[in-house]
């Protein structure tokens, strides 16, 4: 890729930024320069400073020391409003949306077009539809933004700044929640972006992107920057290398298990958006689900562990009927549950980390036979587990909360491996994990499996279905359409049985 | 607030000592004023000291006769039924401490347990024949806070009155109730209008703050009102006909009277007859009191007829809290 | 050095100086005299004539603040505290009176029946909440007023003491009384709830329920997950809960004047003071017992200060009403105070 | 006639102080303000507006002055709430108790009189066809809530601020201020509540006077799901259910029978709503 035309403008300008949270070093004399026009990732392990800098761009943090220049002029901002002033916007990793208001309502939130002081809704629509014709992004002004899949909302995000005149996107991990589909529309959308002139600051995880979709990259290490690299004069190696201070051995196909006996057996499952599914987990196989995010595997797996009700077919956990059994019953029979959602359902954020890694196991393993749960035996259990797993944690007394994603994640699945359940259901045990994390990740999933147990994998990542998956199954408009054994599924075949094969494709979804 | 006001001779040590417990805070009753007012004149007719402790509720009541008894003063006054159980388990406990009940009587009787007791009822009943007397729509009705006897001596008495002088007269009676119905004026106002949109044009007010509001509706339909304890008239002159008087004053100081000059034990009943309970219109200052009843001699007249006979014993006058 | 600046800057500290100090400002405005007014408090609240109603009063205030902190911990909110206890004096005053055991066993038998009254009146609410989507917070404060009414109707009408002026039940028969500790009022209630607090402080810490518990109030969401059934604790948590409120009102019934009387339960409003002290201390156990019993000292202590001194009675309210104010905005003393402080050093 | 004019007089007026304290709580309840301290800034609306009156002789000034203490005395909740993230439950219920507390302190200093101030020539507020203005403010404020809300810019970011303070903040609306606004305009509409209660319904003031019809407009702000409208309807069926259950005295109803109709009345309406949206959507698993 060569570098465009106005990359001689500076845009954004960065200087010394140093920013410190009690007993941490979040930025250390970091100096950044975006030039007008160009996608600039911004790339690091989780902890790495990535989001603190945006923040102290955006206004939302103040630098202990260090300059901001936007447009070669200095500025300081007192809050966001400051920011979005001059132009810069900025798409939250956890998106900043009012789900009971519509669309239009969110993209023209605090910068309305009036009428008499009233909101004037009719220009307000022109405008979403103006904007979404202009840049290609499709969505309906009046949808309730709560209805909306992940990839139509974060359109809604980037409307909102574009509506504002945005010359400066900022974007935190933008493609973690998507669809490789969804993802690819944002890049097209970014690209035309750049191309009218705007700014992109991109911040990822995601090499493969960077390398496709950016012009220069910046990579930082424990607060400090530790490579500028022009995208077209590096490699994944390169940049891997950079975030880790070590090889890292990227994209790995993992050798296949030794499947034994059926563990869970599915017939005719039926549910919320769930329908029909038919499907087998043998011992020491790993069974990828992949597929467009709101085509029922969320539903087929929290259907699975009990949290949603059954309405037709059977479900066996090593020849027991499960069908109606709550969810705790099937947890005492043997099934663990990796969530997609690791702040809102995994964990309790304000919760120690002992605490956090107690549950499922207070009834069991750490409770005496009369229901009492002795502090010690929860502390030990998470001192073995901190060890076990390598989770970074000050002491287990610290909330969870205070844990980088990456370590939050670690701790999520530690729990659950924890349990040498014959079944595991796993929902996206990465996203958002920096690649070192990943690695130390797909390591535990593939050792469980070579101990004999089960997995139900659901990843929106094609090259992790790819890489651990035994046998990939293909889920689409809630029903099983496809199923390949490890070596047949490459990104072409699935990307194709995902958008139901012979089913035309709409338009930008 | 204690109002441990000394009295003029001001020898506090050697001089006789009172202490008043209400069961509300006082504010809210005219009657427990009365009795702040007869507690201080006993004090100074005494050449003692007085203190009043006011509760709100039972758990402040019991704490404060409990202290009223730590503190050991001459005689420890109570207004209201709410003691009756609280001094019979202090009398017990503490013989040589002397109590003055006002309202009530233990159910046992005790040497150093005095009561004083009003027949309000006889007073309502007059008031009950003026209303009689005056309506012209041939109704007369009540408000009252609570459905409980003590507040039916205030409506049930009132009916008969009126029926007794005009036997075709209808009654009604209604209750405040709510949250907070010893304060709930607007509720009151609210419950006499379903009274006066029935036609009813003589009410008998017993709602404690409340009155003002039954006043007020009275007043806006052009219709009358009776108050309690002390002469309401002033507060809405021309609609208050008149008032059932309850000289709590005089039964405390009475009462203290007796319990120091060593009658102590005896209840004293206070009626028309004994002048504890009186009207507005009956009393001397009716000219001056800018009661309705003023204007109308001839009603007063037949009241007074009817006060004789009780007071004589020829009629009686039912209690609905003795049932 | 660390854990004392810790400790004074902590909020509770700071509210209750702060408090103090506003109050102080309000008694010298009315031309009273503030050390004698809050020695009187204090002596009047601690004292050995005012400790025994400090303790009665506790009783009654840490048994609903205990009623609100155990569902409160996992985030479920009983408003229905008067209509529970309520209902609960009203069973036990019945059982009291009218079950044909000994009287030790009649007194056993009208507790039991208390906290189940109150047990069932709060399950209905959080059916409520389970099966009908009314949420806890609005059935329970809602169920409450009938629940009230319906009690008074019964004092008032078919279970009034014959002759009697006030809305009350019959004195229940002699020895049908919860044991008082030499002639004060603190009776066993005061062990049952302080046995209750124990309980639940052990379970907190130290049974999975307990975990259980506090990781639902903490994450909901995270406790369904890893098969916590919701609904089941609702109910069983509103169930202790109101067992509890029913057991205050037991307690109120079985202790002097050994009667139910319209009324004397809900005046002293301690279900809100209970809600009060649950709140501040985010139901934690040792907390609510705490601030139970430093509700209970303020307001023993307010009426012994409204006797003994100048102090007109309103203050009383005011002064409690700022100390709850300046403590549920967890004031503190800004940091650099004690910065400064310690670069001094 | 059991249902007559006069039936409707009554509930109206009994909604009237409900209906504009309510409007407050459900203003503060969109703004992410959980407002149960209404009942203590509606008393001393009442207070204030009773004061004013007897000094200057006018009721408006009298409406004017309790609108801007309720509002001066909603702050307590907006800085201990809203700046120090305060807990906003406990926080409302300090204040309506230090409102009793203060207003009779007030009253014994101000009129030298306990329990009830109440004279001939107090001002009271007109009656405009048997109502008085303030009611017809109050539902030309339930209007104006309504437009606000749902129409206005201040309402839509009101909105926001309730429904995602952070994402508000991002987009530099500050939530605080928001907030601040909302519990100052809870304040505001208290104090007439309180002038209304005061002034209007009754002319007059005695101690705690609002009797628990601040806790009823915090129920009928959770029963009217914070919509103008929805709390509009939820105090009329309440001051329906109330002026009812006087009526049904008069047929010899036991009065805690028609003190718990109000209750028992909103109670069914909630089952009855509630079932209605039940069958609509129903609710899933975890992510309910
Ligand atoms: N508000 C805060 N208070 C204290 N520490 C913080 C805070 N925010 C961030 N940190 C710490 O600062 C460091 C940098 O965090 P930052 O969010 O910038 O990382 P990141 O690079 O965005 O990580 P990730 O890839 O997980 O998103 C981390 O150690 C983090 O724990
Ligand atoms: N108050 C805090 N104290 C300590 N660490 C914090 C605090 N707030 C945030 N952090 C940490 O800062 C880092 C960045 O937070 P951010 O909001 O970017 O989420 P994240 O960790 O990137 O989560 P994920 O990638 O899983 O969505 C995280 O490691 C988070 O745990
Ligand atoms: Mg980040
Ligand atoms: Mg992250």
């Amino acid at each position: 890729m060569t570098p465009r035309q106005a990359d001689t403008d500076v845009a954004v300008e960065l200087r010394g930024i140093t920013k410190r949270f009690p007993g941490t070093l979040a930025n250390d004399a970091v100096d950044l320069t975006v030039r007008r026009g160009e996608i600039h990732a911004l790339m690091g392990e989780n902890g790495a400073g990535k989001s603190t800098l945006m923040s102290v761009l955006y206004g939302m943090e103040r630098p202990d020391s260090g300059s901001i220049r936007i447009d070669g002029r200095e500025v300081t901002f007192g809050g966001p409003g400051d920011a979005l002033a001059a132009g810069l916007g900025m798409v939250h990793q956890s998106f900043k949306l009012f789900d009971s208001l519509t669309v239009a309502e969110n993209v023209v939130f605090a910068a309305e077009p009036r009428r008499f002081g009233l909101v004037d809704r009719a220009a307000a629509r022109r405008r979403v539809r103006e904007l979404t014709e202009e840049h290609g992004l499709a969505v309906d002004p009046d949808a309730r933004v709560g209805d909306l899949s992940v990839g139509l909302r974060q359109r809604v995000e980037i409307l909102k700044l574009l509506h504002r005149g945005a010359r400066t996107l900022i974007l935190d991990e933008p493609t973690a929640v998507l669809t490789p589909a969804e993802a690819d529309a944002l890049f097209a959308v970014l690209k035309s972006l750049a191309g009218q002139g705007r700014t992109v600051i991109l911040v990822t995880h995601k090499l493969r992107e960077v390398l496709e979709g950016s012009d220069r990259v910046t990579v930082l290490r424990d607060g400090r920057v530790v490579a500028r690299l022009r995208t077209a004069d590096t490699s994944a190696d390169e940049i891997a290398a950079a975030m880790t201070g070590r090889a890292v051995e990227l994209d790995r196909i993992h050798a296949p298990g030794t499947p034994g006996d059926v563990v869970l057996d599915v017939a005719g499952l039926a549910g919320d958006a769930v329908h029909d599914v038919d499907l087998t987990v043998r011992a020491g196989e790993i069974v990828g689900i992949a597929g467009v995010a709101g085509n029922g595997q969320s539903e087929l797996i929290e259907a699975l562990a009990g949290l949603r009700p059954v309405r037709g077919g059977r479900v066996r956990l090593k020849g027991e009927d499960i069908t109606h059994a709550s969810a705790t019953e099937r947890r005492a029979r043997g099934l663990a549950y990796v969530p997609e959602d690791r702040h809102a359902v995994g964990t309790a954020p304000a919760a120690t980390v002992a605490d956090n890694l107690a549950m499922g196991h207070h009834r069991t393993a750490l409770a005496t036979r009369r229901g009492l749960l002795p502090p010690t035996a929860v502390r030990a259990h998470a001192a073995r587990l901190i060890e076990r797993f390598g989770i970074k944690a000050s002491t287990p007394q610290v909330p969870a909360s205070a844990l980088s994603g990456g370590n939050l994640q670690k701790l999520l699945i530690g729990r659950e491996l924890a349990h040498e359940a014959p079944l595991l259901l796993v929902e996206q045990p990465t996203r958002g994990v920096d690649i070192g994390a990943i690695q130390n990740i797909h390591d535990q999933l593939i050792a469980y499996r070579d101990a004999g147990h089960a997995v139900l994998l659901v990843s929106a990542e094609l090259s992790e279905i790819r890489g651990l998956a035994d046998r990939v199954l293909v889920m689409y408009e809630g029903r099983i359409t496809a199923a390949y054994p490890k070596g047949e599924a490459d990104e072409r075949t699935l990307g194709l049985a995902m958008a139901g094969a012979a089913v035309p494709v709409e338009a930008g979804e | 607030a204690a109002k441990n006001d000394a009295s003029s001779s001001g020898t506090k040590s050697g001089g006789t000592s009172f202490t008043l417990v209400t069961p509300d805070g006082v504010g809210q009753n005219e009657f427990l004023k009365l009795a702040v007012n007869g507690v201080k004149a006993a004090a100074k007719a005494h050449n003692g000291t007085q203190k009043v402790y006011e509760s709100t509720d039972t758990a402040s009541q019991q704490q404060n006769v409990q202290a009223a008894v730590d503190a050991k003063p001459d005689v420890i006054v109570l207004v209201g039924f709410e003691f009756a159980d609280i001094v019979a388990q202090q009398a017990q406990k503490n013989p040589k401490q002397q109590f003055l009940i006002v309202d009530a009587c233990t159910t046992k009787t005790f040497k150093n347990v005095s009561c004083a007791v009003f027949r309000e009822h006889e007073g309502v009943y007059l008031a009950g024949a003026e209303a009689g007397l005056l309506s012209k729509s041939g109704k007369v009705g009540a408000v009252d806070v609570l459905d409980t006897p003590q507040f039916r001596r205030y409506s049930d008495p009132f009916a008969a009155g009126a029926k007794k002088v005009a036997p075709k007269t209808q009654t009604a009676t209604r209750f405040v109730g709510g949250q907070s119905p010893f304060d709930d004026s607007a509720r009151a106002k609210e419950q006499a209008n379903t009274l006066l949109s029935n036609g009813t044009d003589e009410i008998m007010a017993a709602a404690a703050a409340g009155n003002y509001g039954v006043f007020e509706a009275a007043k806006a339909k052009g219709a009358f009102a009776y108050g309690v304890d002390v002469n309401q008239c002033p507060s809405s002159p021309g609609t208050v006909v008149d008032n059932v008087i309850k000289r709590t004053d005089v039964a405390v100081q009475k009462g203290i009277d007796a319990v120091l000059g060593g009658k102590a034990g005896t209840t004293v009943s206070y009626g028309l007859k004994e002048g504890g309970i009186s009207l507005t219109g009956l009393e001397s200052g009716v000219d001056s009191s800018q009661c309705v009843i003023a204007k109308h001699k001839d009603v007063l007249t037949k009241v007074e007829a009817l006060r004789d006979q009780i007071v004589s014993g020829e009629l009686t006058v039912d209690d609905p809290a003795a049932s | 050095m660390n854990r004392i600046t810790g400790a004074l800057r902590s909020p509770v500290v700071f509210s209750v100086l702060a408090g103090v100090v506003i109050g102080a400002l309000f008694l010298l405005g009315t031309g009273a005299d503030p050390v004698t007014a809050y020695g009187a408090v204090l002596t009047g609240s601690l004292g050995t004539d005012g400790i025994g109603s400090t303790l009665s009063t506790g009783t009654s205030v840490l048994g609903l603040a205990l009623a609100l902190a155990i569902p409160l911990r996992a985030g479920l909110i009983n408003l229905g505290g008067d209509g529970q206890m309520v209902l609960g004096g009203m069973a036990a005053a019945v059982t009291g009176l009218y079950v044909p055991l000994p009287a030790p066993l009649a007194t056993v038998a009208a507790v039991l029946a208390g906290m189940a009254a109150g047990a069932g009146y709060a399950a209905l609410a959080a059916l409520c909440e389970n099966h009908l989507g009314v949420p806890l917070l609005v059935s329970s404060l809602l169920l409450s007023y009938p629940a009230v009414s319906f009690a008074s109707y019964l004092a008032r009408y078919p279970l009034k003491e014959p002759g009697s002026s006030l809305p009350q039940t019959r004195q229940l028969p002699e020895g049908v009384a919860l044991p008082a500790f030499g002639d004060s009022t603190v009776t066993a209630g005061l062990v049952l709830v302080a046995l209750a607090a124990a309980a639940y402080w052990f379970a907190d810490r130290r049974t999975a329920i307990g975990y259980e518990i506090r990781m639902t109030g903490l994450n909901a969401r995270f406790s369904a997950y890893a098969g916590v059934e919701r609904r089941g604790l609702t109910l069983r948590l509103l169930a202790v809960s109101g067992a509890l409120a029913g057991l205050v009102g037991a307690v109120g019934v079985l202790s002097f004047p050994y009667r139910f009387l319209d009324g004397a339960l809900t005046a002293p409003g301690y279900t809100w003071t209970g809600l009060t002290a649950a709140l501040l201390a985010g139901a934690a156990p040792v907390g609510t017992v705490v601030a139970s019993f430093f509700f209970a000292v303020l307001q023993v202590g307010g009426l012994s200060m409204e006797r003994t001194t100048e102090v007109p009675r309103e203050l009383t309210q005011v002064l409690q009403a700022v100390v709850i104010v300046f403590l549920a905005a967890r004031l503190r003393f800004p940091a650099r105070w004690f910065n400064r402080q310690k670069e001094a050093v | 006639m059991f249902f007559d004019s006069d039936l409707l007089m009554s509930a109206l007026r009994a909604l009237t102080p409900i209906l504009l304290a309510a409007l407050g709580g459900a203003l503060c309840e969109r703004a992410g303000v959980f407002n149960i301290g209404l009942e203590g800034m509606m008393l001393l609306g009442c207070f204030t507006s009773v004061a004013t009156s007897w000094f200057t002789g006018s009721p408006w000034l009298g409406v004017l002055a309790a609108a801007l203490a309720s509002a001066a005395y909603s702050l307590v909740l907006a800085v201990g709430a809203v700046t120090l993230r305060g807990d906003a439950v406990v926080l409302g219920i300090a204040m309506n108790l230090l409102a009793v507390g203060l207003t009779s302190f007030l009253l014994r200093t101000v009129f030298g009189v306990q329990g009830t101030f109440d004279d001939p020539t107090l001002a009271g507020l007109p009656l405009v066809g048997g109502f008085s203005p303030l009611a017809y403010l109050a539902w030309a404020a339930v209007a104006a809530a309504a437009v606000l809300l749902s129409r206005h810019v201040w309402g839509l970011r009101l909105r926001g601020v309730g429904e995602a303070p952070d994402a508000a903040a991002t987009l530099g609306v500050s939530p605080a201020r928001y907030q601040y606004g909302a519990v100052l305009v809870s304040g505001v509409l208290c104090g007439l509540a309180g002038a209304q209660l005061a002034l209007g319904n009754v002319t007059l003031f005695s101690e705690n006077m609002t009797a628990g019809r601040g806790w009823i407009a915090v129920v009928a702000v959770m029963l009217g799901r914070a919509a103008p409208l929805g709390v509009l309807l939820a105090a009329l069926l309440f001051g329906l259910a109330e002026a009812a259950g006087f009526r049904l005295q008069g047929l010899g109803l036991p009065q805690q029978a028609t003190d718990a109709a109000p209750y028992v009345v909103t109670l069914g309406a909630l089952f009855l709503t509630t079932a209605r949206r039940r069958r609509r959507t129903r609710p899933t698993g975890v992510a309910s």
